[in-house]
């Protein structure tokens, strides 16, 4: 980790705003799930929101993401509008996927998010083809695959990054390693302190960044995806990170070290911005407390509007199973 | 006679075969410490230990063959793969390693190996996280398969599975895991290849499984005020199959719906077809009427994952159909 | 008219998809510099370049991951997995993956991929390089399945399989590639799902794919002398399937005899007996019979390997004891 | 790589033997394919002979192997007889598997070899369970896993790596690196120069040791199996080696770097062990000769024998499905 130079006041505010959107967006899903307005299971990246925006403002129009289910943060800064992401948890027919992909399938093809995914690891291999469909047809736009510490143990991890490598694909592996997969803390299925030290055995660069500063994450993913846009291949980036809440709906975390949560909350992605810039005089105390109300209103009418939107119709069930 | 879920079960069946015999392990992933992602197996991890109740990383492949690898050299696994939609990812160890083994190695070694894994739709989770395998898992001689749809039949039949010396694949419902039912103190391990007629009638038999096993029981009490008589016949093991029990059951009815939560492409379902089109077909006074999800796969939004699984409306009307001949 | 083998049609195949669309790209395990451990595919290498024509590591997931994910960026990519029984390595990439991809986006995406595959037993490959899968690749809703049996069907639904915006699986027979038959100069891109008749008859109807076609017809050849006439039937797609043409079939014969090269559980054969059980029971004079592996597995030892593979007595005897009922 | 101690002269005369037993069936086994009297497909591992006897020899009673394919000499170091073998590959019913194996499927359950595998990688896992049960019952044995160096790059490979190191699981992952994976050169499918090296993402030894010298395989397995039986863990041993024929039956190996094979057989396994006996005064070339030719009345009597026993029953394909 090098000293983070600071961004413009535009990208600083875009990311600022981004990653309340999101934060807010993921507390009142949490809600929606209790009030049974949205069904099945969620996995909130609240704490995370550091790296989402971090990774999407170092894009360029015509990149393509794969996630996982952990993804409403990527959605939202790829630029998927808080209607279709809302409506998509709720099963609408307005939603990103017509309601039929939900919490863990949001996809939206006109921001370059190729889709969450509810498989640990399948999002891999679909991201290094992603990069050879550009390096085949010379296109300058790269692929990035995010995915967490837990999903470096299962054998797609492996083949993709292997495959990248001997191929210099323009691809970007990045882990949000958030230290928990599911309840197992990565100490108790991962032999290795860092997940960047897996780069060794594809010959590729290994990067650890911090994933609580979205000026870090924006500048380590610049790097790799400037190299990666000149030919010189995949890089596997770990942006070290922690999420706030369970792993998904049910879970209360008791598996928690203590205190740790607290330590953590010291270094909020949000608060971290948020001070550089009041530090820098781009932002005061009332400015962010306005922000959070227009955001929060985005959100609420967001939820409002998705409420009265319809369920697709149920002839959809047999569409879009074959073009 | 002891009340308890189809959850409680599962786990009771763990615990007492582990007691009974050291050799028994148990492991997947967030199964010990957590007791697992639907909270089935609490208290294993705390009574046998960390040397037989382990938790594994997120790498499927290694899980069951480590089981195989296991079971051939003394111990007589049980492997958890949590959702059942995960059995793709390890694929190869099911099919080519796992159910071929013995064969392979011209008997050579047994495989009392036992995996376990939740499936079926309704709860919401998508796609991915929705289907009914149990087809995929058909195509391979050398396993066996159970889906018990009971408390009961879960108890007895988990712990057949972990006797068998053979690998036995059991599926449990994610819709059943809250279901209450009674296990008699005396319930043991179970034989495997029983099908179990839950309801007896004259006039139409229904093959099921699982969750559709009480759908069905629901649509024969509505049929029954319409003066249609159905016998419900519970699977309850998918391999080996219990062909008397289905073949006496069309001898009577000669009328025959199967219902499966699952498309109809390669299903099961297209065995019991051919059992009775083969076997039994000069008893048939109707034609046989199957019951599934066509070709649809489950997706998220409520109505549509709610209509895409067979329901009593649809189960109750494709037996109307056939007994109207 | 050009004859060509079985083989070559692939590749013809192949190089005629690729000279018509630079979107055509085709990669697999040694398939480029050396052209295939089949040698399918010499030639492709030297004409279309390294760019469109890779050679991979032995990564099966990856190979299938990297064309899903080729395909929905733009590309028309063909993988090749060699054995099908590596199929199983990959197998959450094909069912979960790019038989749902399209569905789950709730259409954003088409799916241009063909993934091509070499299936079959009776080369002395032993179990887990010898056997026919197709059947674990059904119960996916989303994914097109063809299974040509001469070199211009080959030729046909390998270039229609290509110009498919759906995923294909496309499974050649190892023991058909040195096959030799007459591929017409004007022969485009067949159509998806047309079975078709391949020896008319009036006693039994015989449906069946690829080896067992041609062993079907030698059958019906011997079983004429007999006085029995066999209509053939050859699916060549079995997703989506031609249903017409078995029920039109069966409505003249009203006996239906069923050929497979697998297991008897979960198979297709067990979706044509549920059709006509369901849509043309009435017409059946005869039970319905299936010929296939039962519950064997495909074992090495030559007598054992060729015993297990339905033969043109076995299938003879089935037609033989459906047409005297 | 460190220098080789001289093993004692009975080791060294086994080594010699087993050596010479399992190049001498591999040709043999060569010419009964051209014959028809083996069908389908084999994989002959002649050049490689140093590393099966060294990897047999450093193993206890109850040790456990799998392996690829290309594992008849490994079957024949650990003590399979020839006749089993012979027999196995012509499909008759004394066979190792009563001919239901054939090549590529040779087990032996009372040497401890659990099984060669058909698919490439697959046996990495199942010797991961074989250390889990000596581990979960407190047995001091070992499981070796043996694969090539392209089935580094399958998934298995890093899911059985990564569990055995978290668990410390006694298993040795060996790695015949013979330079091609089928056609292809380890450059053009693997980006490490030494598959050692992948040894790091999981924390645990890796280590690279010539495969062509028996007593340095001896050596190097040893250690690893000692540390393994201590509780310590895996080890990837790289084990740099070369087979003279294609990778199957009908491979000719047009790919070869011109002069490439001719500088392996240069460092000729057999020869290697026969020099440094000759040069210690423990054989001459009287006895050599007299060895190869004791050997090859084994090989060929075992020929005979196998070539009149009976096939299996028909019957038997429906037996040993389950138990
Ligand atoms: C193949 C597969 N195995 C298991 C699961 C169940 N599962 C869902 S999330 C998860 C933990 C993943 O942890 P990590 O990769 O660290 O991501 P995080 O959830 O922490 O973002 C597991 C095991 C799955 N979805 N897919
Ligand atoms: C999963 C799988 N993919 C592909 C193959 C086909 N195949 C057989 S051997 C082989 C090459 C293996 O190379 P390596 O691991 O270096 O072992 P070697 O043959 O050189 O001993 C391949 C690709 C297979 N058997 N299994
Ligand atoms: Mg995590
Ligand atoms: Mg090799």
């Amino acid at each position: 980790m090098t000293t983070v130079p600071a961004l413009n006041l535009d990208s600083r505010q875009w990311m600022l705003r981004r990653m309340l959107e999101i934060r807010i967006a993921e507390e009142q899903i949490q809600g929606l799930f209790m009030q049974n307005l949205i069904r099945g299971t969620t996995h909130l990246c609240i704490g995370q929101e550091a790296c989402s925006v971090g990774i999407a403002h170092a894009l360029q129009p015509g990149d393509t993401v794969t996630c996982t289910y952990r993804g409403h943060g990527h959605a939202l800064a790829l630029g998927m509008t808080m209607q279709k992401l809302i409506a998509e948890m709720m099963g609408k027919a307005s939603g990103a996927c017509k309601g039929k992909g939900g919490s863990m399938h949001l996809t939206d093809a006109s921001i370059g998010l190729l889709g969450e995914n509810a498989i640990v690891g399948a999002g891999l291999p679909i991201a290094v083809g992603a990069a050879l469909s550009a390096q085949v047809k010379g296109e300058s736009r790269i692929a990035v695959a995010i995915f967490g510490e837990g999903a470096t143990n299962i054998g797609t991890f492996h083949e993709a990054l292997n495959m990248a490598a001997i191929w210099k694909l323009p691809v970007l592996f990045i882990c949000e390693n958030n230290l928990y997969g599911e309840y197992s803390p990565m100490e108790n299925t991962t032999p290795v302190a860092h997940i960047a030290e897996r780069a060794t055995a594809y010959n590729i660069p290994g990067v650890v960044e911090d994933g609580q500063d979205a000026e870090a994450v924006y500048d380590a993913v610049k790097e790799a995806a400037d190299r990666a846009r000149y030919g010189e291949g995949p890089t596997l980036l770990e942006l070290k990170t922690y999420r706030y809440r369970g792993h998904s709906r049910t879970d209360t975390a008791p598996y928690r070290r203590p205190g740790e949560l607290d330590e953590w909350l010291k270094r909020d992605p949000i608060d971290v911005l948020a001070r550089k810039m009041i530090a820098d005089g781009q932002l005061d105390e009332t400015e962010l407390e306005e922000l959070k109300q227009g955001t929060e209103r985005l959100v609420f009418d967001a939820i409002e509007w998705a409420k009265a939107e319809p369920f697709p119709p149920i002839e959809s069930l047999f569409e879009d199973i074959y073009a | 006679m002891p009340q308890m879920t189809y959850r409680e079960a599962v786990c009771k069946a763990l615990a007492d075969e582990m007691r009974t015999d050291e050799q028994v392990i148990f492991f997947g992933e967030d199964v010990a410490v957590a007791g697992g992602v639907f909270k089935v197996t609490p208290g294993l991890y705390e009574e046998f230990g960390s040397n037989r109740v382990r938790d594994t990383p997120i790498s499927e492949q290694a899980i069951v063959g480590a089981a195989l690898g296991a079971a051939i050299t003394g111990l007589r696994p049980v492997a958890e793969l949590m959702f059942a939609d995960f059995v793709f990812v390890c694929m190869d160890q099911i099919v080519n390693q796992v159910a071929k083994y013995r064969y392979m190695s011209g008997g050579q070694f047994t495989v009392p190996l036992t995996i376990r894994a939740a499936q079926g739709a309704g709860a919401g989770f998508g796609t991915q996280h929705s289907q009914c395998v149990e087809s995929f898992l058909m195509g391979c001689p050398g396993l066996k398969l159970v889906v018990p749809s009971t408390p009961a039949d879960m108890y007895g039949l988990l712990r057949g599975a972990i006797r068998e010396d053979n690998p036995v694949f059991v599926l449990e419902h994610k819709l059943l895991y809250n279901m209450t039912g009674d296990v008699p103190d005396d319930t043991g391990p179970m034989k495997l290849g029983e099908a179990h007629v839950v309801r007896e009638g004259n006039d139409v038999t229904i093959v099921s499984t699982q969750l559709m096993v009480h759908r069905s029981l629901e649509a024969a009490t509505e049929l029954e005020k319409e003066g249609i008589s159905v016998e419900v016949i519970d699977l309850r093991s998918l391999a080996p199959l219990d062909k008397d029990t289905i073949l006496d059951s069309v001898a009577k009815t000669n009328r025959l719906v199967i219902v499966e939560e699952a498309p109809h492409s390669a299903g099961w379902g297209g065995d019991i077809v051919s059992l009775v089109a083969d076997e039994g077909i000069y008893w048939l006074d109707a034609p046989i009427k199957r019951v599934n999800m066509g070709q649809a796969l489950v997706a998220y939004s409520p109505p549509l994952e709610d209509t895409v699984v067979p329901n009593v409306g649809r189960i109750a009307e494709a037996v109307r159909n056939v007994a109207q001949r």
